[in-house]
């Protein structure tokens, strides 16, 4: 238990790796990798974590009744989500501007195409 | 070729596993109780009134790292706008209305200012309850989009002036900036939190720039959420290429 | 550590499961029933959280979810139609399950906690829910028949 | 108890992340995808990140499923009418 969201971090990042290698399809390996995101998330909250702590927003309890968990990886998890989906965004624009100008979005082809 | 790229994946693959696994050993354990960061940032929050901690950390503690993340998605949007503009050899068709069944076009409809207000709700609340200005911005920004859904896509452009939400965009950023220099001239630094009195703890107005910058970002992550998903319907949805001459041109470029 | 956790992790484990197994599985038409199914099996499950934490301001997700869930399913219902259109995808009685197990723990936290503003937020939550849950079944069952271009 | 549950909620979004790499058609993995945008939120709730949680259902739910069918219905289209004229 004490380092098993570690490794899950670990494999989901590695398996997001695993995909965005053998797509064939770049829209696909766009959400590869997201799955390679989401890895970091993980791995940071995991690092936050206090045993029997709770949420350190004050709005519905008293400070210091109990302990918490820590907020600054939180503050960094959370930027990260919506900035990465606009960088998912950009991706996806890129994916259509090569389908545009090459005709296919799949990576092997395209290596073919240039060659 | 690909049996090449194989084996280096397995190799790079598995190499990378071995040094995850082995600093994943050596962090500290999962849920333990040692968080120097944490405690401080809880402190320092608290000293200034902020009920929800996370939001002190983005917008007072740490308000110069988010003014670097709105930096990354203002020019993530910029290239997609650039990328995904109409080009010469494009045209435009008018899509046709669509037939939606009743109830999810009533569905849509009805649901639309509900999720548009628990949007603003979202930001508003940001410094108090969980929430903010990039969950409620995303939130505002999805709900216009059940008009699309929900009806067709003139329905959506009718009440979507592009134009608008472009300045906005900007707006909230030179907002954020000139938050940040307010401090500055008023004799503290950079996105300091000195300017405003801190308020009374757990209160709409607590917590000095905190609501201000939050609000900013709001606005920034909600335009900035409607501009790119505009380029991608219109991509989706209208433009068209001439076809024709398509073909031949497409390798020499 | 109470039994609104232990009932979050058996609502959380079983439907979870259940709506993967649906969701990577089989023809498009039972995959996007597993993905509106998702919401109906996380939304319970956030706000037995938010009891069993003890912690009221957690039910803000629970609203998140409930509104944006049968959201995220209409785009898969009007964007996939043209896959969909062969067979017209329905489950009502996994529909009728899932809404009647929504309305279950609705009613469970609102009699487990005191009448006031949070048994309103708890009643609005649970209505979007169920309502959006029909919503997105009826969508996924040919409300986009006429979409074209569009 | 509550290790009970993030072990349960870890390992189905360990499965989950595994689904989405191993869906290979973009609109399937898109289903998956968003499924593992809820699952993440639960996750996070379950580890005392409610405002994580939130950036996740917001962008995860709906946001992230609409951009990739939009990609994907776009470059379909161009198969299509490509088709035509030749």
């Amino acid at each position: 238990m004490h380092v098993l969201p570690y490794l899950i971090a670990a494999y989901i990042f590695l398996t997001g790796c695993y995909g965005l290698a053998t797509s064939r399809n770049l829209i696909h390996a766009v959400g590869c990798l997201a799955v390679c995101q989401s890895a970091t998330y993980v791995l940071l909250l995991a690092v936050g974590y206090r045993d029997g702590g709770t949420a350190p927003v004050f709005s519905d309890m008293r400070p210091g009744s109990r302990p918490v968990v820590d907020p600054v990886v939180q503050a960094l998890t959370l930027t990260d989500i919506v900035v990465g989906a606009t960088v998912t965004a950009l991706l996806l624009a890129l994916v259509l501007q090569i389908a545009k100008r090459h005709g296919t979005i799949d990576p092997d082809e395209l290596r073919e195409l240039r060659g | 070729m690909n049996r090449l790229r194989l084996v280096l994946l397995t190799v790079g693959g598995a190499g990378l596993a071995a040094l995850l696994v082995a600093a994943c050993l050596r962090l500290p354990d999962f849920g333990g109780r040692r968080h120097p960061y944490g405690d401080r940032a809880v402190h320092a929050s608290l000293s200034r009134h902020t009920a929800n901690t996370i939001a002190s950390v983005n917008f007072d503690q740490r308000a110069y790292d988010t003014l670097g993340e709105m930096s990354i998605l203002f020019a993530a949007v910029l290239g997609c706008v650039v990328l995904l503009r109409q080009a010469g050899d494009e045209r435009r068709a008018r899509p046709e209305p669509a037939e939606v069944a009743r109830p999810v076009r009533r569905y849509a409809l009805l649901v639309l200012p509900v999720a548009l207000l628990t949007g603003l709700y979202v930001i508003a609340h940001g410094q108090l309850s969980p929430g903010g200005g990039f969950q409620g911005g995303v939130v505002a920004a999805t709900a216009l989009h059940l008009l699309y859904l929900g009806a067709d896509y003139r329905a959506l452009e009718r009440v979507r002036p592009l134009g608008v939400y472009e300045t906005t965009d900007s707006l909230a950023v030179a907002a954020y900036l000139v938050l940040g220099t307010a401090g500055v001239l008023a004799g503290t630094a950079f996105l300091a939190n000195t300017l405003l009195p801190y308020g009374t703890f757990n209160t709409l107005s607590s917590g000095g720039t905190v609501p201000l910058l939050n609000a900013a970002i709001g606005m920034e992550v909600a335009s900035a959420a409607v501009v790119l998903l505009a380029h991608f319907l219109d991509q989706a949805v209208e433009i068209e290429e001439t076809t024709g001459e398509r073909t031949e041109g497409a390798h020499e470029r | 550590m109470n039994g609104w956790i232990l009932a979050a992790t058996v609502e959380l484990g079983g439907a979870g499961a259940a709506a993967l197994w649906g969701v990577t599985t089989g023809p498009p038409a039972r995959r996007v029933i597993a993905q509106n199914l998702t919401t109906s099996a996380v939304c319970p499950a956030l706000l037995l959280l938010a009891q069993g934490y003890g912690r009221p301001s957690y039910v803000d997700l629970a609203l998140l979810l409930a509104l944006l869930g049968p959201v995220g399913t209409l785009v898969f219902a009007r964007l996939l139609s043209d896959d969909l259109a062969g067979d017209s995808p329905s489950a009502w009685a996994l529909t009728w399950a899932a809404a009647a197990l929504g309305a279950a723990v609705v009613v469970a936290l609102c009699v487990a906690g005191d009448p006031g503003r949070a048994t309103v937020k708890l009643l609005v939550i649970g209505a979007l829910l169920i309502g959006g849950n029909l919503i997105a079944s009826r969508a996924l069952a040919g409300g986009f028949r006429g979409v074209a271009g569009g | 108890m509550s290790d009970a549950l993030t072990v349960v909620v870890l390992v189905l979004v360990a499965a989950a992340a595994t689904a989405a790499v191993a869906q290979r058609d973009p609109a399937r993995q898109a289903l998956v995808l968003s499924f593992l945008g809820v699952l993440l939120a639960a996750l996070f709730t379950v580890l005392q990140a409610p405002d994580v949680g939130l950036s996740q259902l917001a962008v995860g739910s709906a946001l992230t499923p609409l951009l990739i069918m939009l990609s994907v219905r776009k470059v379909r289209r161009r198969g299509r009418s490509k088709e035509g004229p030749e």
